[in-house]
């Protein structure tokens, strides 16, 4: 007998605070208060999105600040969600280090009538609105595979440089990858290996030198992450690899842009981090002024970026990526 | 820590051949981790040439050369009986420091080094200070110094990255460049280590660090002048982690604040591997450079033989146990039978 | 006959010295001069102060009020390493050895000989150590670490180390408390030259022949306080214990005859490989047996691996006819043994616990019920043995560390007395006792005995041998040598078994 | 002086230190007091706390054990793999607690019988530990566990009219068991002598190594517990679970004024570091004081918790020294 998983198929209740109607006339509240919980504060990154919220915040006359944990484990989030909820903010917006852990704090601030947005790493569906997603998962993974394959002619072994194991929105990518790795064009690629760089840039360095001493042949390599990219082009370009391997993946033009320029890398994509969190602003003050409760098909207004749509399960998306190389690189600064 | 009961009972009027003998088991700390160097690399190498390649040996030799470092300046304070937990951070700071120093600039690689050093002295002064004047125990203190430095590491840099771009190229080739195929930094913390063991052999100070470690009291009898020689020990710890810093900036161009967060332990196993007595007086920084070495070896070896990464911990954790629990076994073999031998 | 002159200025002198340690006063208004070439002896039972006038004058304590003189001249020492630099040489009656180091390192640690660029001469340090140790006639390698020599070997390297110094003067505390009568004969010889050459020598021990050998003046302690200063000439030992203890002494060796009963301990062929061979010997209830035998013979091994801290290689241990558990100190507990270990500092107490908690530590099981320590109980065993052995303490809570050596002793005596045990093996019992208390603990090991206690008595006090035992066991290199009873037991047939040339008494099987 | 010096005791302090800042939060904060913040506060803490308790045992006896937080991942992962693989709960706590003990049976054995320093072997096992929770479970996030036994772990449900949380009172029993046990009962004092001086304690018939192998076995034993607890507190089981967690413990205990080599220290003293740790992280975040600050603040009082009794003697020693000097009647 016992307890096993079979009994808890369904647990714990839908606690999704839809019942309320969404009004989209509802002017913006004035003097919001919303707080951005990073995965980890001190990553670069996470901080541009945040800054970026935050002065969004200062447009509608909105209030916001940065809190978070100076190590992006899944544990230590928590803690801050407990300490917003007793500040009484309106909206939460998080970028999640574990989906579940967050899970039962985050519910219970929605119980508590506070707005929860995902950004750029999502939690369960049921403990958020609204997921602001940077890009469709989907086209994120399947695009960095066919980037790649077009720079290798579809021939040749790959390997990915991930960030940690755990990380929600590199997984969802890595099966996005490997399923249309799976396309027949693809038949002459190999994905040999995936490593874990930890988005510790040491770390990420030295998988990159392993990666290239145990397979010989490989020619490629897919950094999902912007610690990892930068990392492995820099190993590369003073490396008797340089010109041998390709890199691509998702980076930041001022990280990449030594890289581009000196033809370790031909181009990478990315977002643009200030939108996201510019988004993530305003649709977490659409919710907490009622314009919008998270159901499918609501619009609400994004200031300067326009109209969005909510999406199934409550995700909204930011727009395809920027591909950045040698020509449009000098263009962007962050 | 480990104040075991069964004693080496060496006789006192041995002759010559129990003598080398017990020469033999107090270095053979060094010969058994260069020992399982050797064979690791051998292993390795044979089921993957590639890695001992020129761009394999380089690699080793770059993986190691800060941990070397940070592990040389560890074991002189170790050596007095004292821990420096605050390593990792003072890496992190100096580097940072010197990211934010050379960004936009083009400040050459000595100002840096000597920004580093100079970040790292401070660190080593406050840390010593405490140790030695206010008599407090290392350990906490330096745990406390390891959050102190790490919160104004991060509150400085605020989350901000300093990117390889910023960097001056003068710098950058530091990190990679090298003379006759051997790359700057592995030479580096060659000289370093070599000036230091020579200093703690051949010096009165070294000699008195050794004799702080193994009996304060004694030492304070001698009339060691104990406190400035802790004190000593700690600001060039720090130093060398200052330093270690700024190559760090050279080696990775990229610096954000948490760099070297947690290595405090990984210096720590170097040491410990290394022969260097966590109660003091006991080891050598040649002992600590080949654990160091060892350390930074198993990891690469275990990813260029493709090892799962998810076995990548627990290998190098058991590997770690091995390598010390085999040296123990060794040790306390040889000694019992130096006990024997020396009975006729 | 001393070429002193008592009428000069003395080379170092205190004047009206009081110290204090928290609430007691080990030191009040004491005043001695040491003069160039004598020998001056000081005196005084255990906690008398001797051990904290020592380190006044080595520059470890600052005394509270008072002055310390160097030729005349008022100084203040920031530490011992003033002291030395005027040479002040010290040794110190806890050996203070670097254990890791080698034992030339230990003698010239921080006064290397140097070479060009101030390198150390590590060749100069090994050749100076073997010179020194030639000086005293023994045979340590210079590059031993010092870590496992013997209390011995360790006192002769603090001797090797002060004599090193070619000091104006050499302040020695309780050099020979564990040095055999070899051993302090080449001392004293030594000493005696350095005398002659002019140096100031002050002297601390319990055994009273030996300061009557060596010294010409003495000054004697009681409490912390100053007694009296006076030429040793016409002085009998039994002034000098009057002015130590303020009345006549009882008599010496109060040896009790017993009836000797059956076999409570019984070695049979006990070996550790390269410390000691084929060792047996029997001793019976109601005997003190003494195992005699020269510094480094393997006594105090055959003690441990008996009580089980060590293992035997080979044979076997019984008590009471039933055979031990080899290595378990416990179940030698259990069985009835009790061991007082030579090493009082690192093996016999905790020094950071208190007086009640070092003693209670042997019997955790008796002083507590239901599981839980009754305070009690623990206060109860620590007052009943505190007041037996007359030990002189603060309070019952204070730490053992702050008891003067010979007060240490007695703690250990007490914490393994209080077990009850049926043999009581005791290892340099007296080792740096003063001898009113020496007395004491004669009469509790003699009446003991009497109550049917087997003792095995480990000394390598002579005078004690001869006097305590029932019969001497002697130990040369390793082996059991000889078993003489009391009624042969004599200062020659003793040494003669100890040295290996094996006359009298009967060779043991 | 000796009553003053008792009150001067660092453990003492940091229990004064622990309601000071409890009644400035309740005089200052919003929401502090609140019952849900408040059963927050110590729940956050729970893990941490529980395994300070065996830390500061071990402690005491001069040993420490760095792999405790890696065990508690150890524990998460394997209740996440075996629950993902149908097992009955019931079957899995027992599972994982033996895990916790053999773990704790190989720190043990490696520094009794092999003799290796502790802080070598739990460094060892710290990478070894955390090493096959990556194996078991890769990077696979397990979740969905039984509400029956999550709502014991998580600070929504408290013992009904309190603050206080499962895992909490969990926590105060054992707290009071290891008090009497370490200074009560006979145990206890061995521990403090092994720690002061483990030659004396072992020539005084003290069973060292078993007595230290039994510490290492009741460490791990509690770490895998906190294991569970964690996971179901988080409801989510993951190879990385309480990474870095061991340096908190071992800053805790510290900071109770347990010195590190051994034979000093009171329990009351680790209870007190570790709850001061809690709340003043608590209070701080609610008052927005930055992460990077509170690191600041946690390294400033370790600091201080070894600096303070210092001077405060070396004040009292000074001023004894002058009353000595001056002639007294
Ligand atoms: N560091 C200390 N702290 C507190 N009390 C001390 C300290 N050192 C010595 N004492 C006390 O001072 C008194 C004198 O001790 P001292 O060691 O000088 O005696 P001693 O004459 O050398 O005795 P013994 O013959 O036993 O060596 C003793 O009561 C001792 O307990
Ligand atoms: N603590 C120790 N560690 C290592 N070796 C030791 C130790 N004590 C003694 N020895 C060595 O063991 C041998 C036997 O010494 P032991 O102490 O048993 O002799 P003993 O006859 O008791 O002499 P002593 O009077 O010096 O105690 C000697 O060679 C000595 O150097
Ligand atoms: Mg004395
Ligand atoms: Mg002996």
């Amino acid at each position: 007998g016992g307890t096993t998983k079979k009994d808890s198929s369904d647990n714990g209740g839908d606690v999704k605070a839809t019942d309320a109607k969404a009004n989209p006339d509802a002017p913006l509240k004035k003097g919001l208060k919303l707080a951005f919980l990073p995965k980890q504060i001190n990553n670069p990154y996470e901080k541009i999105v945040d800054d970026a919220g935050i002065e969004a915040a200062g447009e509608f006359g909105g209030k916001g600040k940065e809190v978070g944990p100076s190590d992006a484990s899944a544990s230590s989030q928590v803690s801050y969600i407990n300490t917003l909820i007793q500040q009484r903010q309106d909206a939460i917006l998080i970028a999640a280090n574990d989906p579940n852990a967050v899970c039962g704090p985050l519910k219970q601030a929605m119980k508590k009538d506070i707005k929860v947005v995902a950004y750029d790493s999502d939690t369960a569906k049921e403990c958020r609105q609204l997921f602001i997603n940077q890009a469709s998962s989907e086209e994120i993974g399947r695009s960095q595979v066919q980037h790649i394959a077009e720079q290798l002619d579809y021939k040749g072994e790959i390997a990915i440089l991930s960030a940690t194991q755990n990380a929600t929105n590199q997984n969802t990518w890595i099966e996005f990858m490997k399923d249309e790795l799976k396309k027949p064009k693809y038949k002459n690629m190999k994905l040999v290996k995936t490593a874990y760089g930890d988005d510790d840039d040491q770390k990420s360095f030295q998988e990159t030198q392993g990666l290239l001493k145990a397979y010989p042949n490989l020619k490629g390599i897919i950094s999902p992450t912007t610690v990892g990219i930068a990392a492995a082009a820099r190993y590369i370009s003073d490396s008797s690899y340089k010109g041998k391997v390709v890199i691509n993946g998702l980076g930041t033009p001022n990280q990449m842009r030594k890289y581009v320029k000196d033809n370790t890398v031909e181009q990478f994509s990315l977002w643009d981090p200030k939108k996201l969190g510019y988004l993530g602003s305003y649709a977490a003050a659409a919710l907490a002024s009622g314009q919008i409760t998270g159901a499918e098909g609501e619009k609400f207004k994004a200031g300067k970026l326009g109209e969005y749509t909510i999406g199934k399960d409550g995700e909204v998306i930011l727009g395809p990526p920027t591909v950045f190389n040698k020509d449009n690189i000098d263009d962007f600064d962050f | 820590m480990t104040a075991t009961i069964e004693k080496p009972t060496a006789q006192a009027e041995a002759g010559r051949s129990a003598r080398s003998l017990v020469d033999t088991v107090f270095r053979a700390r060094e010969i058994s981790i260069a020992g399982a160097l050797v064979l690791l690399v051998l292993f390795t190498w044979i089921a993957e040439p590639r890695f001992l390649n020129d761009q394999g040996v380089k690699d080793l030799l770059l993986n190691a050369a800060i941990l070397v470092l940070l592990a040389v300046g560890q074991s002189v304070v170790v050596v007095t009986r004292n821990i420096d937990l605050s390593v990792g951070s003072v890496v992190g700071l100096s580097a940072f420091a010197c990211g934010k120093f050379v960004s936009g600039t083009d400040h050459g690689p000595l100002l840096v080094a000597l920004l580093g050093i100079a970040v790292g002295m401070a660190c080593g002064l406050v840390s010593g200070a405490l140790v030695s004047f206010g008599k407090v125990p290392a350990l906490v203190v330096t745990l406390g110094m390891l959050y102190i430095i790490q919160g104004i590491d991060y509150w400085w840099a605020e989350g901000e990255q300093i990117n390889a771009a910023d960097v001056p190229q003068s710098v950058l080739d530091l990190g990679s460049g090298s003379v006759l195929g051997i790359p700057y930094l592995p030479l580096i913390s060659f000289a370093v280590l070599a000036v230091t063991a020579y200093f703690l052999r051949s010096y009165r100070s070294g000699r008195e660090l050794y004799a702080i470690g193994s009996s304060p009291e004694a030492a304070r009898l001698a009339g060691v002048p104990i406190r400035r020689r802790v004190l000593g020990a700690y600001v060039f710890s720090g130093a060398v982690a200052g330093f270690a810093g700024s190559l760090w900036l050279a080696r990775f161009g990229t610096v954000v604040a948490d760099n070297a967060h947690g290595w405090e332990l990984t210096v720590v196993s170097a040491v410990v591997v290394g022969g260097v007595a966590i109660v003091g007086g006991v080891g050598t920084v040649w002992g600590a450079a080949l654990g160091a070495l060892l350390l930074t070896t198993i990891g690469s070896a275990l990813s260029v033989l493709k090892v799962d990464s998810f076995w990548e911990d627990a290998i190098s954790g058991a590997l770690l146990l091995a390598a010390i629990s085999v040296d123990r076994i060794v040790n306390v073999r040889m000694t019992r039978a130096l006990r024997k031998r020396s009975a006729r | 006959m001393s070429q002193a002159d008592s009428t000069g200025v003395p080379v170092l002198a205190l004047k009206g010295v009081n110290k204090s340690f928290g609430a007691v006063r080990a030191l009040r208004d004491v005043s001695l001069e040491l003069f160039p070439g004598e020998a001056h002896a000081l005196a005084g039972e255990n906690g008398a102060g001797k051990s904290t006038l020592i380190k006044t004058l080595a520059g470890v304590h600052r005394p509270d009020a008072g002055q310390v003189l160097l030729d005349g001249e008022p100084v203040v020492f920031h530490g011992p390493a003033d002291a030395r630099d005027v040479g002040i040489a010290v040794i110190y009656q806890e050996p203070t050895l670097f254990p890791d180091l080698s034992i030339a390192e230990n003698i010239f640690m921080g006064r290397q000989p140097r070479r060009a660029l101030g390198r150390i001469d590590h060749k100069a340090v090994r050749s100076a150590t073997a010179a020194l140790m030639g000086r005293l006639g023994v045979a340590l390698d210079p590059d031993r670490p010092a870590r496992g020599l013997s209390i011995a070997d360790q006192q002769i390297v603090e001797i090797a180390k002060a004599l090193s110094f070619d000091a104006r003067v050499l302040i020695m505390d309780e050099p020979t408390a564990a040095l055999t009568g070899s051993e302090t004969a080449r001392l004293f010889s030594v000493v005696e030259a350095l005398r002659a050459e002019g140096a100031a020598v002050l002297f601390i021990s319990h055994r009273l022949e030996e300061i009557f050998r060596l010294c010409q003046r003495v000054t004697t302690l009681r409490d912390g306080r100053w007694v009296a200063s006076e030429p040793l000439a016409g002085l009998t030992e039994d002034d000098l214990v009057r002015r130590m203890v303020g009345r006549d002494l009882d008599e010496l060796y109060p040896k009790q005859d017993t009836r000797v009963g059956e076999t409570a301990l019984s070695v049979h062929r006990l070996t550790r490989e390269g410390v000691f061979r084929d060792v047996s010997f029997e001793v019976r209830r109601g005997e003190i047996v003494a195992l005699a035998g020269l510094v480094g013979a393997g006594r105090t091994e055959v003690a441990q691996a008996v009580f089980g801290v060590d293992r035997a290689d080979a044979g076997e241990v019984r008590v009471a006819g039933t055979p031990l558990r080899p290595g378990s100190p416990n179940a030698a507990m259990a069985a009835g043994l009790a061991l007082v270990p030579e090493d009082r500092r690192q093996r016999g107490l905790v020094m950071e616990m208190s007086i009640e908690r070092n003693i209670g530590l042997t019997g955790l099981d008796r002083i507590s019920g239901g599981g839980l320590v009754k305070r009690a109980l623990e206060r109860g065993r620590a007052t009943d043995w505190a007041t037996r052995l007359q030990l002189k303490y603060g309070r019952l809570s204070d730490h053992v560390g702050v008891l003067s050596g010979g007060n240490q002793q007695k703690v250990v005596l007490a914490k393994w007395l209080a077990t009850d045990p049926a043999v009581l093996i005791v290892d340099e019992p007296t080792r740096g006792i003063d001898v009113g208390t020496k007395a004491e603990v004669h009469r509790l090991l003699s009446s003991l005995a009497a109550e049917g206690l087997a003792v095995l008595m480990i000394s390598s006090d002579l005078p004690e041998v001869l006097g305590m035992a029932d019969r001497v066991l002697v130990m040369h290199e390793g082996r059991m040598v000889a078993e003489i009873p009391r009624a042969e037991a004599t200062e020659e047939s003793v040494m003669a078994a100890a040295t290996g040339r094996t006359g009298k008494g009967r060779a043991a099987a | 002086m000796s009553p003053l010096r008792g009150a001067l005791r660092w453990d003492t302090a940091v229990g004064v230190l622990l309601v000071a800042v409890f009644v400035t939060g309740l005089g200052t904060t919003d929401g502090f007091a609140s019952r849900d913040n408040l059963a927050f506060a110590f729940n956050d803490i729970a893990e941490v706390a529980l395994m300070a308790l065996p830390m500061t045992l071990l402690v005491v006896a001069g040993q420490v054990d760095l792999s405790v937080a890696s065990m508690l991942g150890l524990s998460s992962a394997l209740t996440g793999q075996l629950w993902d693989s149908g097992w009955a709960f019931e079957t899995i706590v027992p599972v994982v607690l033996l895990v916790g003990v053999a773990g704790g049976l190989l720190n043990g054995w490696l520094v009794t019988k092999v003799g290796l320093p502790s802080l070598a072997v739990t460094i060892g096992t710290l990478a070894l530990y955390r090493g096959l929770a990556s194996v078991v479970l890769g990077s696979n996030a397990i979740t969905d566990f039984p509400e029956t036994y999550a709502k014991w772990a998580v600070d929504t449900t408290t013992i009904p009219g309190t603050f206080i949380t499962y895992p909490m009172a969990l926590f105060i029993v054992l707290a009071v068991v290891a008090a009497v046990v370490l200074h009560a009962t006979g145990l206890g004092r061995s521990l403090f002598a092994i720690g002061a001086q483990e030659d004396a304690a072992y020539f005084a018939g003290i069973r060292v190594k078993r007595i230290k192998l039994l510490l290492f076995v009741v460490t791990g034993l509690v770490s895998a517990f906190a294991g569970v607890v964690f996971t179901l507190r988080y409801g989510s089981a993951r190879a990385d679970n309480g990474q870095g967690f061991e340096m908190l413990v071992i800053a805790s205990v510290l900071l109770g004024g347990i010195d590190f080599d051994g034979g000093k220290g009171t329990l009351f003293g680790a209870v007190a570091g570790v709850l001061l740790i809690g709340i003043l992280k608590n209070l701080l975040t609610l008052n927005d004081v930055a992460n990077e600050v509170q690191v600041i603040v946690t390294g400033l009082l370790l600091v201080a918790s070894v600096l303070t009794p210092r001077l405060i003697s070396t004040v009292s020693e000074w001023r004894h020294r002058r009353a000595a000097a001056t002639p007294s009647g």
